[in-house]
């Protein structure tokens, strides 16, 4: 297979991490070689977060992606301008339409922006923004499906809060269906 | 109006410690827009109102405030 | 129209690193107002700790020096025997001060070094993640006190004023808070009272500071200044606790 | 049981405990919070768990806590372990078991906090005083990690020694699947303890003093003896990939699996290489490695540092290979390719 | 004819290195008298601390831990916690509690570790030569303050069991001395309750004991005792400073 | 001025005084007190004497006396430098000249208190947290110690980096006839210091935290290339005896004077051999050694240690020729007699 | 005679603080001889005299003394 | 010259560290080559103490004396009975009489047995035992004169105390000048 490089990216509290560990999960239940390598520290108070997710058949190499990205989620725009110049040339980057105004005009990828923050206005809980993104990034990703990604949200969130899980995955397949 | 408060507002981290402060109620958070560094800013909605009492600026962490009073 | 409060020539531009809300801003303002209004900026070297104020040798407008976690008052001691005429302070939290840095803190009064020290009390410790500090409540919630601060086995917090008051090196001990203007133009009041005693060379000066670590605590800015008011402040009773310069 | 994913040091920490660890003393330090987290959680009631006021209490609690016979262990970052060196002579001085966990970040100094290898001389030369080793494990990632936390309470009991795990802000910091250990550990018996029990019928004294240099130059060459015995007996290493490769790279961690990218890279390239990773920094094997360079064009030795392990990897060459050095250092990590390019450029071109 | 006083068996026979007239001897004996009497010998750990009491594990009849320079109560707690129904007591000098082990004995009175703490303050570091310690009094000589204590450069002596009975996980504190047939009674009764406190697990305890350097401070081993009895005991006054236990 | 008759520890302290150390932060042990015992008494009413708290306190005030410009000393024995490592790990991340004496005696943990060269590895290994250097002088007797100590001020200013004068408890204690320089050493602008004077035009901090990895690699960058002047300039031993002998011996401060006693002994007995002393340990004359050596049957390496500077050694060798060690420990002295046939063995029986 | 005292003269470093304490006065050191670790020891000149007060006893640093007492 | 391995050994409070001092400053004005190394440590409390000596032409090679002592001043019985097995052959060794009884039968160099105590005594100054013991060491090595002895004890104790110089000197003196 070929080597997933996925940065997930934003704000601190904008659940950014969770994807990441969510997509770990997935490819660990599939029995492929994955870590997931969160930035640390005290730069991150109040400031940006990010997680990289290596998916191999394996072995991973290198938990940190310094380039080639193959997916990214950029939660924000300072996540996308970080991001952007680390990326694959065929990279698919799905970007948080109402907080990402700017893609360079040469960008060459594909892009998928899908206005999450409405999404999860519409759900009633800000919350849930970060799983609708799952959803969107989830489908870049043909060797997961959707019983997939739900799955993963109910075995890594599922035992904390039951009415709260099911808004994820309203969330999630909300995303997952989105045409950006 | 005795007093003006005038808000560096790219330092400002929209804590709100300035609205909690205020003893005349005339501050808020701008939850409409969002700062250079990623936050709603704090602002003063009614002017007239300020006492300069320089409390705001006491409790801001991040000395994004100034008072002025009203020389009389 | 008379500016009767502007950001102090004490503070550089950078702007600080902390979460919002957190009180070590505050704590930092006021330090540097009184350095700038006793006009010992130029004259003056901060010892920046570690902890969430690490990068404090960036904020304070004037010549500083970062010391290893727990070190400073020792890193203060030999730049003040070398500079006896110049301002030494350090700037220290509780796990700075009260855990790793016990010894040096209370050597450093006992040897009755001339330098002040700003002590800031969140009971946690913010850099690394909010884990327990000694100064942390009973029962109160951190990430090495998962189910809340057990006493009977981590003991009762300790109290740092108390302690350094019985030092008889020591001039000047208060407790002070910041969770509320009044509280906050006290604790403006002490500091710069210390720095008044390092300059008639009266001897060591500690401020504690109750301050706020929102973050850690888990809760809201202004809630953080109620619980320094409600819970830290009846734990660690506000007060000067030695006062041998009057 | 099937794997999860877990934290590399929430895993160390889970291991630890799965292998009998009865006793932790700990000091918060990015990267490696989790692990005290961890321990402050899910330690066992009967077992041990304190927040040390600093690394230096510490490693004495785990000095105390060992010789009174425990499966004692702490865990810290970089400077912390500067802070534990005395501690750690004391240890070896005293023979106690004891287990320490290191997640190394940037350095001198307070540094940074990402990952990087600057303190193999730390973990493998000591600093702390006298002549004494301490068995040193490097793991290359989350899974070999909780496998090495295991064994370094193996090796502890058995050599009566301490033991560091050295892994890297990467493998504390990451998730990965795993599946931990979960058999008891046997245990070993230790009747040197000094545990307040006389009804053993004599005193038992753990100390690290001989004031007679006649004693104190016996206890060291018994000491090296024990050494002599752990070098023969536990270097550990993998050799993976083309044994016949016209280059090797030498590197350990982290890092060696990014080597391992550049070899297949460097296939690609028509290029073969090979890997050689240490997984015992001490006991060094020197041996091993000399044998696996006979024939190599060159060595590479990759490090996230400005040149450590170099010198031991010289030292097993006896000039007999040419070793050059790649490294990045202060949190930065290399990439395959640059690698790739050290190798073309030390080829000569090609 | 009854034996009113014979040698405990909490000593072994092993002959002590101190000086003559040193009253380490005297403590010695005291800790090993109470150890036989409450019937603790064969479960206990002694934490032998770095001074001139080094060689004490090879003097009290019970099992015992070198511990390095300051860190004892460290070391005592990593024993007491994997042990809590042992019993589990430290022996430092001054230079060991009060300099250089500052952090170690003020945390583990914080975390209200259930030891024993026998503090044997002699005004000087006995063991390197008689250098100046913590508790070195104002004015005299040591071979690090060749012309007498000056407290305007190293400060008033530190007083520990003062600093000590501030720590709310302190459980009991006091100070005594070795002077004279009476305060060596005083002093055993004293290091008595402690063990006896730790057996009924009541928390931390110190007990300070002025104890002479005859070789350190220059006089007789009789002027020695003339020494604390008037010079260092009117400085360090005695009493309990703290007793949570009653 | 005509020689006096001292004692090592009080002529270093002399000496430092005389080079224009100001700043001096010691604490108590054995077999370094009569220095700080000196200092106590001499240090000049300007200067600064202060008996610390400890010796991780002494190394932290010497961390702010010389960040704040002064010529700071501290010295310690063995287990008081492993307590320093973190200090002396700041020192060299904030590039600060830093004088440390190091009156080394037997390990490990509290060991013993007599004459050990056990402490090799701690001094040019550090054991300190990072990538970073320790210059390292080991002079072989008292007036050398003078020397050496001064040359360690000019040293430390000079690259702004920390030197460890690493005596053993023979120098330390011993009585010898020296005459100290009293010239004053140049004082090196420290435009750097902080030192509460912005009357310079701006502020000044004395910093080792780089959270940014770029900049912290480039420090660490920077760092490496003043190392390597370091082992390009300061590079000092002593090669003696007949160069052309079979046999070389390899040894460092004090037991080298036992080596020459030895080398004359062999001599008697027909066999020809001579002596590399290392007078930097670091920089170590690696290429020195190496081009010395050759030609020889064999070097022996002779340490009061079970083994620690062979490695450099050996490093220097690169299997060029074989290198031999004998060791005794603990505070054992090894005498001619010993070194003259350990030499024959090695030779064969002759 | 209501007590007796006995020395472990091997064990004695002739520090006199027992011949301090004695409150009858009826210790002295041995200036006439040198016990086996180099010092004059410490004897008693007249146990007639002595009370069993254990005094010396408590004050001896180096466990020399034992005490009985005169059962009556 | 042949190389002098000179060791002075006693109790604590005898002085013997003083009287080799006095021969290596002797030693050093006659610009030999010289090193003094005491025992130290607390080994000595109450204990024994002991110095070697050693001189040589141009460079003192090892500062301690493992074995082929020269010179031996013995001021009591331990002293003998530690450094006898470590002397060589043509040793000359000084004891102090009155607490030094037992040579072995067989011991073949040279023995000088004086009552320093009783010198001592004679001068009413305890005190000055290790002078008069100075005095007969000295006497051993012919490159040393009864006058380079004096200047010595002048030049090491004599700003201390006046009075107490001159009854050192005499002490000196009658060691110097007794016959054993
Ligand atoms: C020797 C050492 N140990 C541990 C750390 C990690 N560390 C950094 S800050 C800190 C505690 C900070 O807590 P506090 O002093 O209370 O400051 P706060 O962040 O709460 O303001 C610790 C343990 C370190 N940098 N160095
Ligand atoms: C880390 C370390 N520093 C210093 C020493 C040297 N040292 C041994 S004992 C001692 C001081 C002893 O003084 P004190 O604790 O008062 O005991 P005393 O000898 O007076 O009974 C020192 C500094 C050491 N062994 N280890
Ligand atoms: S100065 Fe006082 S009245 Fe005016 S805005 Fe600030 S707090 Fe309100
Ligand atoms: S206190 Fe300061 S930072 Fe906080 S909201 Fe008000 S102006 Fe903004
Ligand atoms: S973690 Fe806590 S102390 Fe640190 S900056 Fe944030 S709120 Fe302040
Ligand atoms: S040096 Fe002092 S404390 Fe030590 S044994 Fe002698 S008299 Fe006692
Ligand atoms: S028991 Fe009392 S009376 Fe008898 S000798 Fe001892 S001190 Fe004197
Ligand atoms: S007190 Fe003990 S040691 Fe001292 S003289 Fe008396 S019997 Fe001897
Ligand atoms: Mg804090
Ligand atoms: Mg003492």
């Amino acid at each position: 297979m070929k080597t997933i490089k996925c940065v997930s990216a934003g704000f601190g509290g904008q659940g950014v991490l969770t994807v990441g560990q969510l997509i770990a999960i997935l490819a660990m239940d599939k029995d492929l070689a994955v870590s997931w390598m969160p930035s640390y520290g005290p730069e991150m108070r109040g400031g940006t977060a990010n997680c990289h997710v290596v998916i191999d058949a394996k072995e991973v190499s290198s938990p940190l992606i310094a380039e080639g990205i193959t997916h990214l989620l950029a939660m924000n725009q300072p996540a996308l301008d970080k991001f952007l110049p680390r990326c694959a040339e065929d990279v698919v980057i799905v970007t948080n339409a109402s907080l990402v105004k700017n893609v360079p005009s040469d960008f060459k990828g594909s892009l998928i922006p899908i206005d999450f923050n409405q999404i999860a206005q519409d759900l009633n809980e800000l919350k849930v923004a970060n799983m609708a993104a799952f959803g969107a990034l989830l489908r870049t990703m043909p060797m997961f499906s959707r019983e997939d990604g739900i799955e993963a949200i109910i075995k890594k969130l599922g035992k904390k809060n039951e009415s709260l899980t099911e808004l994820n995955i309203k969330a999630f397949e909300m995303g997952y269906a989105k045409e950006a | 109006m005795r007093g003006e408060v005038l808000f560096n507002t790219d330092r400002c981290k929209g804590c709100s410690l300035c609205v909690h402060a205020c003893p005349v109620h005339i501050l808020a958070l701008d939850t409409t827009r969002v700062n250079a560094v990623g936050y709603n800013p704090a602002y003063c909605f009614d002017m007239s109102k300020c006492i300069a009492c320089t409390n705001c600026a006491t409790m801001c962490p991040d000395t994004v405030i100034t008072v002025k009073r009203l020389d009389i | 129209m008379t500016v009767v409060f502007k950001k102090t020539k004490g503070l550089t531009d950078a702007p600080f690193s902390y979460c919002p809300g957190c009180t070590h801003g505050i704590i930092h303002r006021l330090v540097a107002e009184c350095l700038e209004e006793l006009d010992l900026l130029d004259h003056s070297v901060a010892i920046a700790s570690v902890g969430c104020s690490v990068m404090s040798y960036e904020y304070f407008n004037c010549d500083a020096i970062q010391a290893a976690h727990g070190r400073a008052p020792a890193v203060a001691t030999g730049v003040k025997r070398v500079h006896p005429e110049k301002i030494v302070f350090t700037y220290q939290g509780d796990g700075d001060l009260a855990s790793i840095g016990t010894a040096e803190i209370v050597q450093a009064a006992h040897r009755g070094e001339n330098i002040t020290v700003i002590f800031v009390n969140n009971a946690i410790y913010g850099m690394t993640g909010g884990q327990m500090a000694p100064t942390t409540l009973p029962n109160q919630v951190t990430t090495t006190s998962p189910r809340g601060r057990d006493v009977s086995k981590t003991g009762e917090p300790i109290k740092m004023s108390e302690l350094m008051a019985t030092i008889p090196g020591a001039t000047y001990i208060e407790r002070v808070m910041t969770a509320d203007p009044l509280s906050v133009r006290k604790a403006k009041r002490a500091i710069k009272k210390a720095f008044q005693y390092q300059k008639e060379n009266k001897g060591f000066s500690m401020i504690e500071v109750l301050s706020s670590c929102n973050i850690g605590w888990g809760l809201s800015p202004n809630d953080a200044l109620q619980y320094i008011k409600n819970e830290m402040a009846s734990y660690f009773p506000l007060g000067v606790y030695k006062d041998k310069g009057v | 049981m099937s794997k999860v994913l877990m934290k590399g040091n929430e895993a160390i920490a889970q291991a630890a405990i799965a292998a009998g660890c009865n006793a932790f003393f700990g000091y918060p330090i990015t990267p490696q919070n989790e692990l005290i987290e961890y321990m402050s959680k899910y330690m066992p009631d009967k077992g041990a768990f304190v927040q040390a006021e600093s690394e230096l209490a510490a490693i004495n609690m785990v000095y105390g806590a060992a010789a009174a016979g425990a499966r004692a262990m702490t865990s810290s970052s970089s400077p912390g372990l500067a802070l534990k060196q005395e501690g750690i002579s004391y240890c070896a001085g005293a023979e106690l078991p004891a287990v320490i966990v290191s997640v190394s970040r940037g350095g001198p100094g307070l540094g940074g906090i990402l990952p990087a290898q600057g303190d193999y001389n730390q973990a493998t030369r000591g600093g702390g005083n006298g002549d004494y080793k301490v068995i040193v494990l490097a793991p290359n990632g989350v899974q070999e990690a909780t496998e090495m936390v295991r064994k370094a309470f193996y090796l502890a009991d058995t050599y009566r020694n301490p033991v560091i795990v050295l892994a890297d802000g990467v493998i504390g910091q990451m998730m990965e699947p795993v599946e931990i250990n979960t058999e008891a550990l046997p245990l070993i018996a230790k009747p040197w303890a000094s545990d307040g029990n006389l009804s053993r019928g004599h005193r038992n004294v753990v100390n690290s003093l001989f004031l007679n240099p006649v004693e104190l130059e016996k206890h060291n060459q018994d000491l090296r003896a024990k050494y002599d015995l752990i070098e023969e007996k536990e270097v550990d290493y993998e050799l993976s990939h083309d044994e016949n490769a016209e280059v090797m790279f030498v590197a350990y961690g982290t890092p060696s699996r990014i080597v391992k990218a550049a070899i297949e890279n460097l296939k690609a390239e028509g290029i073969n290489a090979c890997l050689f990773r240490p997984k015992t920094l001490y006991p060094f094997p020197y041996e091993a490695l000399k044998k696996a360079a006979q024939g190599k064009k060159f060595v590479l030795c990759a490090e996230l540092s400005m040149g450590q392990m170099i010198q031991d990897v010289r030292l097993s060459l006896e000039g007999s290979v040419p070793a050059h050095f790649y490294g990045r250092a202060g949190g930065m990590v290399f990439e395959p390719k640059e690698l790739v390019n050290a190798v073309k450029d030390h080829l000569g071109g090609r």
